[in-house]
């Protein structure tokens, strides 16, 4: 086990510094993005959106959205309410009021394109990033807050929202998305008039190097189930880029699986949202699963508790402003004259509101004490837990009657 | 009642589980036409169908994965790991998911998911056939653990567990697949979380559990004849322990040891000393002794008959408890 | 978590019973097989040997030994010692001297091929099959038996042969590869002079489905390790099919991370080791990792203690057997006039004597004392088992002085 | 001397490490340009370079496992694990390959990896980011795990990891981590895995580790003050446990508290309880009494100082060892 040791400097080639950069910057090794698009950065509106997936011409004009203004008003009134969430939390965070957010900015149109597509009747499994989901799903925002505050680890009831609890274990829950689907599955074949449904499994580009991912899709392409993996490729896993986890588009990874992969420019909402609506209907009629890779950018830190300037150029996070999913929309609605000045305004108004209720609710929540977490381990009667129980309400109350020691 | 194997006995368990809820089902490596390495499900997917008894890709942690997904949906998965030293790669699932979704929704979600384990040694097999890592799960809240010695335990707590509202982690003593017993299939035996006093005894408690349960009736028939009058309990259910059942025998008999496969330092074993040395320390005569594995990886098949704890080695025990 | 419980009569519907038909049997999903091949089952020779690699013609001429009387030979003869090695292993495993054993019959040409492929540098590292393999690094076949006598979870120095040791549970072992892989990375940047090397993982299709492969494969692609990951896609994980683990050729699977996938007919042993000799050349020379899928049958039971007429159709077997991999190269040396009668007597000459060394070898090899395990755990001194150590002896001269109880 | 953090102690040890022996190699997620969340490796990259501080792939088992495969090829790879809920992915590569290669190999082979896990509580964070798994991997033969409590161990007991032909798994106190304290960068401490007395006392012994050891000194000088001699161990290796010097202790002084984060059940706690028992049976004038968490997953940040063993909840302990 002990070969010759060699003496440290022949490690201090050129070579390893310049391997070294090549695989932080991965300029020369990932692929040009090459990806749906009908919403350019520029706020344009290409005629139609077509792609070639897995041998199929699809054309997605049916599942575009594009002259259906009201719609094109909520999509953009959703992101933008997201994005004014997200930066109240961030201010909550920094105020004390929250241990810790995790900000969405930037990856508004993957994630409220992606959760417009669903149906109640999908089921839709978030990482922890997934805010803009979340509020498309009906989850109350203030829900969210919960977590960060850590009075739970949970939130909301996931069963009325049809969106599952946040998985802080990287990769973990989509495998819960697939075996959800494979329920979906055994339901419709009992009962054939149920609603078809699918579920969604969200992750992120570091996540999809985990052994779960793998697994998902193995177990997903085996049953056919009707699952749809919605990863967000936001460039980075912290300060880990995404050339370290792939030399090539991550939506490539679905044909060595036998099922369709795409990638979707992640900041370009309509896109987004059709080919998630596409990808649903393929796994609902049991024709099995799709991964989309949105392409985007995580424009603020990892964290609050992050500072991205210890690994990436702010000429990156420039260069991806001039992308920004929100402007582009706007844009658009601008040009197309869909709204005008007071229709921002009306929603920023909204979106004060919504803030200061955020904040109210938040300075609301009120800690658990530890005596009612007893009571959530088990969902039948344990001993052990009870024994415990017992021993902390005595301790607790010796402390009520003697004070507390030292 | 009918007489039938352990092994036979899971098969019954279960086909009655599958019967009676139609949101049972089967997951696992070659459990379906095979009927399992040991035949445990043998005939299963003939009788309930593919839907039901599932032949999954070759991944533990897609298998614990995939069944949360199915337990969220209403589901209850019965999962097979081949073998004991095969559980880890689906370990993540079960420590950080499957234990902890309860508690993460504040009660509102169960996970009602059992997964079935064959394990322990003395079958001479092949590397990771032979272990017993039951303590790497009882040290984690959210689960359940259980291991039945007979016939009997067998059928009727594989349904319990299929029934129960927390996940359940089954471990069935593989090199006791194929002893035989009665089985009431018409009445339910109570608890599956209880101990069992298998044997009365006022000079000394046995603790055992699964595949050494025999081992310690056997020791406690040897030393009777040594004139040492010895009690032995079945644990049973390992998380939770029915402590009060071992304290109550210890309080009379003044004297514990506990037998396990595992490896004594960190097994399961410490906890019990730990806790009945507790709870019982005026009545004890000796400190608790245990009975168990050696700190290495459960050794090669020509040597096992020298690791496994057997009667002299329980014997051996007892030695020491009296010599206080 | 409790839906409404349905009748189980509304389970046994025609669809569930088709679709598992479909899984089982897996005809209408498999894509036919489409593979290198130069010796086909007739034992005719191609011409030669081209395919389209990752988007560049791959001649494979410099690699094919098709010309190469001696050889030629010398395939046949490990096809055939380690066949005969497999028969005496399992006739030794009826006669209770083995507790266990794992048939290769089917696979010779899948492992001999690659593992002549290899040179001294390369590095091994095997699943609990590849006893072919084993052979082409000059372990001696009795080592491997110690093993499975129960002897030892190892067997041999893996430092010497570079081949390392059987690893049981599926798929670890390729993550050793990448990481040894990574390894040889860096001596070959400290001191250029060395010989280039690579290390190669098998792994067959069952385990294709574990975490672990899917890991390793991300690392391999992420590092440009020098590893050839060699699946050995023999039909069958124990009773499960193929078509459980896989919709699609295992090969594709590579595109998804970036680099090469080959399926190879695995019962052609010039291909394979064509095949072979290429892909470790791309790793050696810093081009990266490379998949082989060799498509080949497990002819018998997966061990001893397993009964395939539970689980498949006799047909199949009857109609794998005329692909044997040995009869095709018999049929071709003979009819190409490089090996008659006489060279095959000598060979089974050579094999019996080979067979009665084993067994020789086999009923001599002695169960070690448990004792001596203690000294195997830890490298360095350890109180713990040092105090077992001390109680287990005394145990055991206490039985020596007293004699056993009971 | 120099005065110093544990993490700048752990940044220093790793410093040295990677200096002396050019077959060092640093892997995990986040380490290099960022020096991992808690920039314990901060400026390694820098100056060692990519391909000796090496951001990996997010996979755990990934880590651990080409870690292994580096190891067999002659390095000795330094991994890091996020944080202690995320080390489960890499458990069956700990478990069934790093802590077996040793014994499969029938001594032939080593492989000394170093896993660093920064672990426990306290810390106010989210999910998974609190947790004392340390019994998870102590059941586990072939592993060694250590913890240490102050920057001059910090310093020195990476480096002996470091050094060590076994697989070492070192628990880092993440609440820990800004703890200031002297190091003597000169002259290297004892074997890692001993355990030191920190504080003499008579009446009766409190074992603590990493996390735990300030508030257990900090009990100890609160029982003072209640006319209770107090002696301090601290623990520094889980596996294998000092228990020469528990004992000795013990014998002493006659009454003993163990206290971890981790939950009592099942928890390493029990180990050293039920090895003291039996040990220093004739001495104990009270059972040993365990301080630890309760069964359930760890809280969430907001009840987090209810569920973490305090000074009172040593103190309480120690009154009820009086007790008796
Ligand atoms: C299994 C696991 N390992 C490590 C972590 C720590 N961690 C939290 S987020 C993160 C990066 C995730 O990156 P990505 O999947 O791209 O998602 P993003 O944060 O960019 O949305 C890491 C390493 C974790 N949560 N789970
Ligand atoms: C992690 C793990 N799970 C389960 C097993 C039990 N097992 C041993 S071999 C086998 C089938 C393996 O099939 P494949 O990978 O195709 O290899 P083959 O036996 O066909 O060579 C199984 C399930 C194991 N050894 N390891
Ligand atoms: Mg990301
Ligand atoms: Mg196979």
């Amino acid at each position: 086990m002990n070969g010759g040791r060699l003496p440290t400097a022949e490690f201090e080639v050129e070579e390893v510094e310049r391997a070294a950069r090549t695989a932080e910057l991965g300029q020369d090794r990932q692929a040009e993005p090459d990806m749906l698009r009908i919403l350019d950065p520029e706020g344009r509106l290409a005629d139609g959106m077509t792609a070639g997936i897995a041998g199929e011409l699809v054309d997605f004009a049916p599942y575009l959205s594009t002259s259906d203004a009201p719609h094109l008003l909520s999509l953009y009134r959703d992101m933008y309410l997201v994005r004014r969430f997200d930066q109240e939390s961030t201010a909550l965070q920094r105020q004390g009021q929250l241990a810790l957010w995790v900000p969405l900015t930037g990856q508004e149109a993957a994630q409220i394109g992606s959760g417009r597509a669903m149906e109640a009747q999908d089921y839709a499994f978030p990482t922890y990033r997934e805010h803009g989901v979340a509020l498309t799903r009906g989850v109350e925002l203030s829900e969210i807050l919960r977590l960060f505050r850590g009075v739970t680890n949970g939130g909301w009831d996931p069963r009325e929202r049809n969106f599952h609890l946040y998985t802080l274990v990287l990769a973990a829950q989509s495998l819960h998305a697939v075996g959800y689907a494979m329920g979906i599955q055994r339901d419709q074949l009992a009962d054939p008039s149920l609603p078809q449904a699918a579920s969604v499994a969200y992750f992120g580009d570091g996540a999809s190097s985990e052994g779960d991912i793998h697994e998902s899709m193995v177990f997903a392409a085996s049953f056919d189930a009707p699952v749809v993996f919605f990863c967000q490729n936001n460039q980075w896993a912290i300060s880990v880029p995404s050339t370290v986890q792939t030399r090539v588009p991550l939506a490539k990874r679905a044909e060595g699986y036998g099922f369709p992969g795409v990638r979707v420019d992640g900041n370009d909402v309509l896109a987004v949202e059709a080919v998630t609506r596409w990808a649903l209907e393929h796994a609902r009629t049991g024709r099995g699963p799709v991964l989309i890779e949105a392409y985007t950018y995580r424009m603020s830190a990892h964290t609050t508790a992050d500072d991205p300037t210890k690994y990436r150029l702010s000429g990156d996070e420039q260069e991806w402003r001039t992308r920004d999913p929100l402007a582009r929309l706007e844009t658009y609605l601008r040009s197309a004259g869909l709204a005008d000045d007071a229709f921002f305004e009306g929603l920023a108004d909204e979106a004060r509101v919504m803030a200061s209720d955020l904040r109210a609710a938040v300075l609301s929540m009120t800690a658990p004490d530890l005596e009612s977490r007893f009571a959530a381990v088990y969902a039948e009667p344990h001993p052990l837990v009870q024994e415990e129980l017992r021993f902390f309400q005595q301790y607790e109350s010796g402390f009520a009657d003697e004070g507390k020691h030292a | 009642m009918a007489t039938m194997t352990i092994a036979r006995a899971i098969n019954e368990g279960l086909r009655a589980s599958l019967a009676n809820d139609p949101k049972t089902l089967l997951m696992g490596e070659d459990i379906g036409e095979l009927g399992g390495v040991y035949r445990v499900t043998d005939g299963l997917k003939k009788d309930f169908g593919a839907m039901r008894v599932v032949d999954s890709p070759l991944a533990e942690s897609g298998i614990i994965g995939t069944a949360i997904g199915l337990a969220l949906r209403g589901y209850r998965p019965i999962c097979e790991i081949q073998f004991d030293g095969f559980v880890f790669p689906g370990f993540n699932q079960i420590t950080t998911q499957l234990a902890k979704l309860r508690t993460r929704s504040d009660g509102m979600l169960s996970a009602p998911v059992v997964i079935r384990i064959p394990y322990g040694g003395g079958i001479g097999s092949v590397e990771h056939h032979s272990e017993s890592p039951e303590a790497l799960f009882a040290h984690t809240a959210g689960l359940r653990i259980i291991t039945p010695s007979n016939p009997q335990d067998a059928y009727w707590m594989i349904q319990q567990a299929v029934s129960c509202e927390d996940p359940v982690i089954v471990f069935e003593p593989k090199r006791r697949y194929w002893l035989k017993g009665e089985v009431d299939t018409g009445a339910p035996v109570g608890d599956p979380f209880t101990a069992h006093v298998l044997r009365r005894g006022t000079d000394a408690t046995v603790v055992a559990y699964g595949p050494l349960v025999p081992v310690a009736l056997a020791a406690a028939a040897a030393a009777e004849e040594d004139g040492r009058s010895v009690e032995v309990i079945d644990l049973r259910s390992i998380s939770p322990i029915d402590f009060d059942t071992v304290t109550e025998s210890v309080t009379r008999t003044g004297r514990l040891i506990v037998a396990h496969e595992a490896p004594t330092f960190g097994g399961i074993g410490g906890e019990i000393a730990a806790r009945i040395s507790e709870r019982a320390f005026l009545s004890l005569e000796a400190p608790v002794i245990r009975v168990g594995g050696f700190h290495m990886p459960y050794p090669v098949a020509r040597v096992e008959e020298q690791y496994l704890p057997d009667i002299d080695r329980i014997l051996e025990a007892l030695d020491r408890a009296f010599a206080y």
